[in-house]
C-alpha cells in the first residue's frame, strides 16, 4: 500500500512520458490525476492507521534499499510516515489531485498535455520523496527532483525564450540553494555521525549552543540556505516571479502550494536541531519578516495577475519563516496548510481567469469579471478573505497564530510582529487591489475577448478549495482563541505535530495583550482593505495621484527595488566578463602562448642548429679542426 | 739561439713539418677551386709524410719509411680518384668552385 | 589467463578484422567487441570484492636484468574501469557507424588495439609493462584524431600527443629511478608496483627538491596532463573538439581516467609524505579546475568546446577527491570516473548525432530543437541531468561523495567546491537552453525536416541511460567492489602494500616465480 | 755543415712552393708550386738519410701525381680565378684562420716545449736502415697483409678512376 502512495505518482509519469507525443488531454490527465487520486486515497488509508495509533508512537517506517554506504557514511532510501510527513502528503496528493484534476480542462488545447501531465505526476513523485524520505539525503533527491520538474514545468512552453531562460534562473537560483544544503548535509554529517531524522533529533545537545560557530548552527544556517533557495526568501526570491511564466496550474501546485514550502516543511522536520542553534532562528525570522514584508510591499504595484500572487507567496512564505524562526512550529505548518488551500485556490482561480481571458494576464485588461464568472468569483472571494485574515476564514487563525507568537514566544521580538502586521496590512491591499481590478467595478475588457465560466473540471477544484480555504482553519485555531470560542475548540495540528517537536518553553501571555495585538492588526488591515477599495473601485483616478506624489518610492517598488538587475549587474555579468577573460587570456593566451614558446624554443633551437648543417663542405672541415684544436688543447694541458 | 739555427735537429724538421701541414690546411679551408684543394690535401700528406721520416730517421725504425710508402701510394690513388671526380663534377656542372657544391646540408 | 586474455583479444581481433572485406568490417568489429564485453564480465564471476588483494596474477619473467616482468593482476581499483572500457568500446563502435565513411578498416583496428592498451594500463602491475600500455594507447588515438578529425585535426592530434607524450617520457626516468631504488633498499632489482609500494623514498619536509619530492612531480606531471588537470588542460578542448564522435567519446570516457587511475595507482601509495605536504596544493589545482573549467565553459559557444570545458570540471572533482584522501573522496572519485565516463561519453555521442544532421556545432545556431527531434531533445536533457548531478542519476553519487569527503578533508576547500555544482547547472542548462529551447535558429530552419534519432542511435544510447540510472540508483553496486582495496589505502598511507592472492593451480600453470 | 745547407736551402723550397700552391690564383702555377714542394720535400728527405724515399717522391708525386694534375687543369683550361681566390664569408674564414692559428701554435709549442724529451737521440747515421733491401724486408714480412691489400686498391683505383669519368657510349659518343 504504501508503494502505491509513493509509486502511483512514478508509474503515471512513466505511462504519460512514454507517450508524451499523445495529444489527448482528457486520457492523459484520467491518467495521470488517477495516479494521484491511488496516491491519495492510500495516504487516507494511511492516516486512518496513524491516528488509531496512540500519540507517541505515530510512526510507521519503509526501507526500500541500502542507497549509499561508504565507509560509516550510510544512507538507506528509507521513508517515514509520521504526523508530520502525513500532513504533507495529504496536503501534496489532496491539493495535488485538485490542481491535476483543473489542469485537465486548463490544458485541454495545449500541443503536448501527455509531457505536461507526466511532468506534474513527476512532480509529485519527487515531492512524496521530499517529505516521506526517512534521511536528509532522500530528502535531497526529492528536493533536487521538485527543481527540476520545476524547471521542466516553468520551460514547458519552451518556445518562448522568455519563459526558458525563467526556467533556468529557476533551478539556478535553487541550485545555490542546494549547494548550501548540501554544505548542511555534510555539517550534520559530521557532528553527528548520521543524516537519519530520529537519529539527529536524539543526538542534539539539549542545552541551546549560542555562539556563531558551533556546528549546529553553521548546519542550520547551510540547511537554511538551501531553504532560501527552495521557498524564495531573501536574496534567492527572485526566482519565483519569473517562474509565473509556466502553466498556471503548475504555479498552483509548485509555487504556492507545495514545493516552495519544502523549506518551511524541512525546518518544522529539522526543529529540534533548530531549537539548539537560537542564532540561526533569528536569522531565519529575521529573514522571514523583511521577505514578508519587502514581497508585500513589491505586490502592491504589480499588473501581472500572476506576479500579484507570485509576490504574495514570497511574502506568505516570509511568514511562515518567521513562524518556524521563532519556534512556532505549529503556527507554521498551519499557516502552510492554509496557504497551499486559498492560495492554490487564488492561482487556479486566476488560472481560470487567464483562461477566460485568453490568456491574457494583466490587471489593467480585466475588471468587471464578476458577471462573467460568478464561480470562479465567489471561491476566489473566500480565497481572498483567508488570506487578508478576515476573522474566521483560515488565513486567520494561521497568520494570527503567527502574529502573536513572534510577539509571545521566547525568541520573538516585538519588531518581529511590528514587521510582520505591516507586511499584513500591505497584504490586505493589494489582495483587495487584485479583487477590485480583476473582478470588480468597470469592464476594461478588450472587445475582441468574451469572458466566459470555466468547464466544470476547472469550477469543481475551484469550489473544493474554496471549501477548504474557508473552514481549514478550524483545525489549527490558536490555544488563546480557542479558550473563548463557542465549543472550545483544539488547535488540532499543533496536537497532532507535537510528539515531534523539540521542547521550547512558551510561558503564559496574558489573554488580553492576544487580544490587543489581533484587534490592532485586524483594525489595520481592514483599513488597508478599504482604502484600496476606496483607491480601485470607488475612485480609481486616486491612484495616479497618489502615484505621482510619492514617485521615487513607486517606481523602487514597481522595479522590485532594483533586485534582479543588481544581480545581474554585480554578479552575472562580472561573471561571465570574467569568463570570457578566462577562456580568451588565462587559456588561449597564456597557457597556450606559454607552450607554443617552449615548442617555439625547440623549433628555434633546431633552425639555429640547422644553419650549422650548411652544406659548405669547407665549414664542415672547419668543425673538425675546431674538434681537433680543442681535443689537443684538453689534451696538451693536461 | 744562433747554435740552434746550425745544428739542425729533430725539432727543424718538424717545424717545416707542421707549417707544411697547416699551410696545406688553410688551403683546404680557404680556397675556393677545388684543384686547388686537392692540391692543398697534398701538401698535407706530405708534411706528414715528411714528420715520418724525421721520426723514422731520429729514431732509428725502419717502419717510419715502410709507412710512408704506403702514404705515398695511398696519396697517388687519392689524387687519381679525386680528379677523377673533380673531371666528372667539372663535366656536368662547368665549375670548380666548392661553394657551388652545397647540396648537402639540412 | 583470462587477464591475459581480456588484454589481447582486441588485437587478436584487430588481426581478424584486418584479414576481412571492407564492407565486413564495422559489423564484425562491432560484434568482436560486443563479444569482448561479455567476456570481460566472466570478470564479475571470478573476482573477489570482499577483499584488498590482488587477484587472478599472472606473472611471467620479461627482462630480468632490469626486474622486468609480465604481471598482470586486478584489483577493486581497476576492476570497473576495465569493464567501463569495454562497455563503452561496442557503443563508441556503433556511435561512429555512419559518421567514419574514409578508411573504416583502419578506424576499427585502431580502436580496438586502442582498446587493448588502455585495458592493458588498467590490469599491468609491471611499471614498465603499465608504461608500455600507457603510451601504446596514444598511438591510436593520434590517428584517430588525426586522420578521422575535423578540419584542424593535425594541429589538435600533435598537440595532444606531444603534451602526453612530454608528460611521460619524463615518467619513465621516474619509474626507472624507482627500479633501481628497488635493487638498493629491497636488494632485488624490480619493477613491479607492488615492490614500489614498499619502497621508503627519502623526504625532507619543507624542502622542494628532494628525491621523493622530484619523483612525485615528475609522477603527477604525467597524470596531470592525461587528466588533464589546471593548467595542462588545452590540449583537451582542442583534441576533442577535432576529434571523430567515437574519438571524442572514448577520449573523454577512458583516457582521462588512466590519469586518475595513474593518481590512484601510482601517486598516492608511492609518495605518502610528499602527497600528505602537497595535498593543498593539489586540491586548489582541483578546485581551480572545477570553478575555471566551469567558467569558461559557460562562455563557448561550440557545443563540443562546452562538453570539453565541462570535463575539466567534473575531472576537477576527481582530483579534489583523490587528495581528500578519505574513502568518501576517493569512492567518490573512483565513482564519478565511472560516471563521468558514461555521462560525458553520452553527451559526445548526442553532439555528434545532431553535427551527423546539420554539421554544426554552433550553439547559437540551433534553438528549438526540442521541437523538431524531441526524442533527441529528451535524451539530451537525461544526460545533461547526469552530468549536473541531479539525484537519483550517476553524477549526482559521485559529486556528493567527492564533496563529502573533501568536506571532511577540510571545510574550506569543500565550501568552495560547492561552488562548483551550481556553476556546472548554469553552463549545461544554458547550453540546453541555447539549443533545445527558445527561437528557432538558423541551422534548425535550414533543416525544416530533420530526422529524429534513428534506432541505432537510440539503441546505441539506451545502454549508456541505463547505466545513468543503475549507477544513480544502486551504486552499491560499484562502491562495493573498490571499497576495500580504498579502505587499504586509506588505513595504510604510508606502509601500502596489495598482497598478491595466488592459487596453486595458477602458478604451475603459469610457472610464476612462488616468492613473490 | 752540408746537412745545414741541404736543410735550409730545400724547407725554403718546399715552404714558399707551399705558400705559393695556397696563394697563387692561378692553378696552374698552383701545380706548377706543387711541383716545387715536392721536390724540396724529396730534398729533404734526402738529408734525412732516406734517399730511397727521395726517390720515390720525385717518381710517384713529381712524376705521374703532378702531371696528372697538369694534365687536368690543362684540360679545364682554366683560366685565372680573379680577385677571390678564397671562398666568401667573412666570418668563417676569419675562424678558420684563427683555429689554424690556434692549431698552429698548438703543433709550433708542443715541438718547442716537449723537443726536450728527443734531446737523447742521436741518428745513427751510417746505419744502413732507409737501404732498399731493409725496407722492402720490413715491407715483405711484417706488412705484407697491408701490401697485398695496397696491391689490391692499386688495382680496384684505376678501374674505379675509369668508370668514373668514362663517357657513355665509349669513344665513338658524340
Amino acid at each position: 500500500m504504501f508503494y502505491v502512495l509513493l509509486f502511483a505518482p512514478l508509474l503515471g509519469f512513466l505511462i504519460n512520458g512514454f507517450r508524451f507525443r499523445s495529444t489527448n488531454a482528457k486520457l492523459a490527465g484520467t491518467i495521470a490525476s488517477g495516479a494521484i487520486l491511488l496516491s491519495f486515497i492510500s495516504a487516507l488509508f494511511y492516516f486512518g492507521q496513524l491516528i488509531k495509533m496512540p500519540a507517541e508512537a505515530r510512526s510507521l517506517s519503509f526501507i526500500l534499499f541500502d542507497w549509499i554506504q561508504v565507509g560509516d557514511f550510510s544512507a538507506q532510501m528509507g521513508f517515514t510516515l509520521d504526523p508530520l510527513s502525513m500532513v504533507m502528503t495529504l496536503i501534496i496528493t489532496g491539493v495535488g489531485f485538485l490542481i491535476h484534476l483543473f489542469s485537465v480542462g486548463y490544458m485541454d488545447h495545449d500541443e503536448r498535455p501527455a509531457k505536461y501531465f507526466a511532468y506534474l505526476n513527476f512532480f509529485v513523485f519527487n515531492m512524496l520523496l521530499l517529505v516521506l524520505g526517512n534521511n536528509l539525503l532522500v530528502m535531497f533527491v526529492g528536493w533536487e527532483g521538485v527543481g527540476l520538474c520545476s524547471y521542466l514545468l516553468i520551460g514547458f512552453w519552451f518556445s518562448d525564450p522568455e519563459k526558458a531562460a525563467a526556467g533556468m534562473k529557476a533551478f539556478i537560483t535553487n541550485r545555490i540553494g542546494d549547494a548550501g544544503f548540501l554544505l548542511g548535509i555534510f555539517t550534520i554529517f559530521l557532528t553527528f555521525g548520521t543524516v537519519t531524522f530520529t537519529e539527529i533529533a536524539s543526538s542534539v545537545p539539549a542545552e541551546p549552543l549560542t555562539g556563531w560557530t558551533s556546528p549546529i548552527t553553521l548546519a542550520c544556517l547551510f540547511l537554511f540556505i538551501g531553504a532560501m533557495g527552495k521557498s524564495a526568501q531573501i536574496p534567492l526570491y527572485v526566482w519565483l516571479p519569473d517562474a509565473m511564466a509556466g502553466p498556471t496550474p503548475v504555479s498552483a501546485l509548485i509555487h504556492a502550494a507545495t514545493m516552495v514550502t519544502a523549506g518551511v516543511y524541512m525546518i518544522i522536520r529539522m526543529n529540534v536541531l533548530f531549537l539548539a542553534a537560537p542564532n540561526a532562528m533569528m536569522i531565519v525570522a529575521i529573514v522571514g519578516a523583511l521577505t514578508a514584508l519587502m514581497a508585500a510591499t513589491i505586490g502592491l504595484a504589480q499588473n501581472d495577475i500572476k506576479k500579484v500572487l507570485a509576490y504574495s507567496t514570497v511574502s506568505q512564505l516570509g511568514y511562515m519563516f518567521l513562524a518556524v524562526g521563532v519556534g512556532a512550529f505549529g503556527a507554521g505548518l498551519a499557516h502552510l496548510m492554509t496557504h497551499a488551500f486559498f492560495k492554490a485556490l487564488m492561482f487556479l482561480g486566476s488560472g481560470s481567469v487567464i483562461h477566460a481571458m485568453h490568456e491574457e494576464q494583466d490587471m489593467r485588461k480585466m475588471g468587471g469579471l464578476k458577471k462573467y464568472m460568478p464561480i470562479t468569483h465567489a471561491t476566489f472571494v473566500c480565497g481572498w478573505l483567508a488570506i487578508i485574515g478576515f476573522p474566521f476564514f483560515s488565513g486567520f487563525f494561521s497568520k494570527d497564530e503567527i502574529l502573536w507568537m513572534s510577539f509571545h514566544s521566547p525568541r520573538g521580538h516585538w519588531l518581529l510582529w511590528v514587521v510582520g502586521v505591516i507586511a499584513a496590512m500591505f497584504t490586505a491591499f493589494y489582495m483587495t487591489r487584485l479583487m477590485a481590478m480583476t473582478f470588480w467595478g468597470k469592464s476594461r475588457v478588450p472587445e475582441s475577448i468574451h469572458p466566459h465560466e470555466s468547464p466544470v473540471t476547472m469550477t469543481i477544484p475551484l469550489i473544493v478549495l474554496g471549501f477548504l480555504s474557508v473552514f481549514a482553519g478550524w483545525l489549527c485555531v490558536p490555544h488563546g482563541l480557542g479558550s473563548v470560542l463557542p465549543g472550545h475548540p483544539h488547535n488540532f495540528l499543533d496536537q497532532w505535530i507535537h510528539p515531534l517537536m523539540g521542547k521550547l518553553e512558551m510561558g503564559h501571555g496574558s489573554l488580553g495583550m492576544e487580544f490587543g495585538l489581533m484587534g490592532v492588526s485586524l483594525v489595520l488591515v481592514f483599513a488597508s482593505a478599504f482604502m484600496a477599495y476606496r483607491f480601485y473601485v470607488v475612485d480609481p483616478s486616486l491612484p495616479q495621484k497618489a502615484q505621482a506624489r510619492v514617485k521615487g518610492l513607486y517606481d523602487l517598488v514597481a522595479n522590485k527595488y532594483w533586485v534582479d538587475e543588481g544581480y545581474f549587474k554585480f554578479i552575472i555579468n562580472p561573471l561571465v566578463r570574467l569568463s570570457r577573460h578566462l577562456w580568451a587570456d588565462v587559456d588561449v593566451k597564456l597557457i597556450d602562448r606559454a607552450t607554443y614558446s617552449i615548442s617555439d624554443l625547440f623549433k628555434n633551437a633546431g633552425g639555429g642548429l640547422r644553419m650549422v648543417q650548411s652544406g659548405n663542405m669547407q665549414v664542415y672541415a672547419l668543425y673538425i679542426l675546431i674538434g681537433v684544436v680543442v681535443s689537443l688543447f684538453f689534451l696538451m694541458a693536461r | 739561439m744562433l747554435s740552434n739555427l746550425f745544428s739542425i735537429g729533430i725539432g727543424h724538421y718538424l717545424f717545416v713539418s707542421g707549417a707544411l701541414f697547416v699551410m696545406g690546411m688553410l688551403g683546404v679551408l680557404l680556397r675556393k677551386n677545388i684543384l686547388v684543394i686537392l692540391m692543398s690535401i697534398e701538401l698535407m700528406l706530405n708534411a706528414v709524410n715528411v714528420a715520418f721520416v724525421t721520426f723514422a730517421y731520429y729514431l732509428n725504425d725502419v717502419n717510419g719509411a715502410v709507412i710512408v710508402l704506403f702514404v705515398i701510394a695511398i696519396a697517388a690513388t687519392e689524387a687519381a680518384v679525386g680528379l677523377a671526380l673533380v673531371v666528372l663534377l667539372y663535366k656536368n656542372f662547368k665549375e670548380v668552385n666548392i661553394r657551388f657544391f652545397e647540396h648537402l646540408k639540412g | 589467463m583470462v587477464l591475459s586474455l581480456i588484454v589481447f583479444l582486441p588485437m587478436v581481433y584487430a588481426l581478424f578484422v584486418a584479414g576481412l572485406p571492407e564492407k565486413a568490417v564495422k559489423k564484425a568489429t562491432l560484434g568482436l567487441s560486443i563479444i569482448h564485453f561479455l567476456f570481460s564480465l566472466s570478470l564479475l564471476q571470478f573476482f573477489n570484492p570482499d577483499t584488498a588483494n590482488l587477484q587472478m596474477v599472472e606473472r611471467l619473467t620479461w627482462m630480468p636484468e632490469l626486474g622486468v616482468t609480465y604481471f598482470l593482476g586486478i584489483d577493486g581499483i581497476s576492476f570497473w574501469l576495465v569493464l567501463l572500457t569495454t562497455f563503452l568500446t561496442p557503443i563508441v563502435i556503433a556511435g561512429s557507424w555512419s559518421s567514419i565513411v574514409k578508411q573504416e578498416k583502419a578506424f576499427h583496428i585502431s580502436m580496438l588495439v586502442l582498446e587493448s592498451a588502455m585495458i592493458g594500463s588498467f590490469l599491468a602491475f609491471d611499471s614498465i609493462l603499465f608504461y608500455i600500455f600507457f603510451e601504446l594507447s596514444l598511438i591510436p588515438m593520434y590517428f584517430i584524431v588525426g586522420i578521422w578529425g575535423g578540419e584542424n585535426r593535425i594541429y589538435a592530434t600533435l598537440k595532444f600527443f606531444i603534451y602526453t607524450m612530454a608528460g611521460s617520457l619524463l615518467m619513465l626516468a621516474g619509474i626507472i629511478y624507482l627500479i633501481f631504488q628497488c635493487d638498493t633498499q629491497l636488494g632485488q632489482i624490480s619493477a613491479s608496483v607492488l615492490d614500489f609500494y614498499k619502497l621508503d623514498l627519502p623526504f625532507v619536509s619543507g624542502r622542494l627538491l628532494n628525491p621523493q619530492n622530484v619523483l612525485f612531480f615528475i609522477f603527477c606531471l604525467a597524470f596531470a596532463i592525461k587528466v588533464p588537470m589546471f593548467p595542462f588542460h588545452t590540449w583537451l578542448p582542442d583534441a576533442h573538439v577535432q576529434a571523430p564522435t567515437g574519438g571524442s567519446m572514448i577520449l573523454a570516457g577512458v583516457m582521462l581516467k588512466m590519469g586518475t587511475y595513474g593518481f590512484l595507482r601510482f601517486v598516492l601509495p608511492v609518495f605518502p609524505e610528499s602527497v600528505a605536504e602537497y595535498t593543498p596544493l593539489f586540491m586548489a589545482l582541483g578546485l581551480v579546475g572545477i570553478i575555471y573549467g566551469a567558467l569558461v565553459a559557460m562562455v563557448q559557444v561550440d557545443m563540443k568546446k562546452l562538453v570539453a570545458y565541462s570535463s575539466v570540471s567534473h575531472m576537477g572533482y576527481v582530483i579534489l577527491g583523490l587528495f581528500a584522501m578519505n574513502m568518501m573522496g576517493l569512492q567518490g572519485s573512483l565513482f564519478q570516473m565511472l560516471a563521468h565516463g558514461i555521462s560525458t561519453g553520452a553527451l559526445f555521442l548526442l553532439v555528434g548525432v545532431i553535427y551527423e544532421r546539420t554539421h554544426s556545432r554552433e550553439i547559437a545556431a540551433y534553438g528549438a530543437l526540442a521541437k523538431a527531434i524531441p526524442i533527441y531533445a529528451i535524451s539530451f536533457l537525461i544526460i545533461t541531468f547526469s552530468s549536473i548531478a541531479v539525484p537519483m542519476t550517476n553524477g549526482f553519487v559521485g559529486e556528493f561523495l567527492i564533496l563529502f569527503g573533501t568536506f571532511q578533508a577540510s571545510p574550506y576547500v569543500g565550501s568552495v567546491a560547492v561552488l562548483g555544482v551550481i556553476l556546472g547547472a548554469a553552463y549545461m542548462l544554458w547550453m540546453v537552453k541555447k539549443v533545445f529551447f527558445g527561437e528557432e535558429g538558423a541551422i534548425v530552419k535550414k533543416y525544416p525536416d530533420m530526422p529524429d534519432m534513428n534506432w541505432r542511435e537510440l539503441a546505441t544510447l539506451a545502454p549508456l541511460v541505463i547505466m545513468v540510472f543503475w549507477m544513480g540508483l544502486f551504486p552499491g553496486t560499484f562502491l562495493r567492489v573498490s571499497e576495500k582495496s580504498l579502505e587499504n589505502l586509506v588505513k595504510n598511507k604510508h606502509n601500502y602494500n596489495i598482497s598478491v592472492e595466488l592459487k596453486e593451480d595458477d602458478s604451475r600453470s603459469l610457472g610464476v616465480n612462488s616468492e613473490l | 755543415m752540408a746537412e745545414v745547407v741541404i736543410f735550409y736551402v730545400f724547407s725554403a723550397v718546399t715552404l714558399f712552393g707551399a705558400l705559393g700552391v695556397i696563394l697563387h690564383p692561378n692553378p696552374i702555377i698552383c701545380a706548377l708550386h706543387l711541383v716545387a714542394t715536392m721536390c724540396g720535400i724529396a730534398g729533404l728527405f734526402f738529408g734525412l738519410n732516406a734517399p730511397f724515399i727521395a726517390a720515390v717522391q720525385l717518381m710517384v708525386y713529381a712524376g705521374a701525381v703532378m702531371v696528372l694534375f697538369l694534365f687536368v687543369v690543362m684540360i679545364f683550361n682554366l683560366k685565372q680565378e680573379g680577385k677571390h681566390i678564397f671562398s666568401p664569408g667573412q666570418f668563417t674564414n676569419g675562424l678558420k684562420v684563427l683555429f689554424g692559428g690556434m692549431f698552429a701554435g698548438l703543433l709550433l709549442s708542443s715541438i718547442l716545449f716537449k723537443i726536450n724529451n728527443f734531446g737523447y737521440l742521436t741518428p745513427d747515421k751510417a746505419a744502413p736502415q732507409f737501404e732498399v733491401k731493409n725496407i722492402a724486408k720490413v715491407m715483405f714480412t711484417d706488412y705484407v697483409f697491408s701490401f697485398e691489400i695496397l696491391g689490391l686498391l692499386l688495382l680496384v683505383i684505376p678501374i674505379g678512376t675509369v668508370a668514373l669519368s668514362r663517357v657513355r657510349g665509349g669513344t665513338h659518343a658524340k
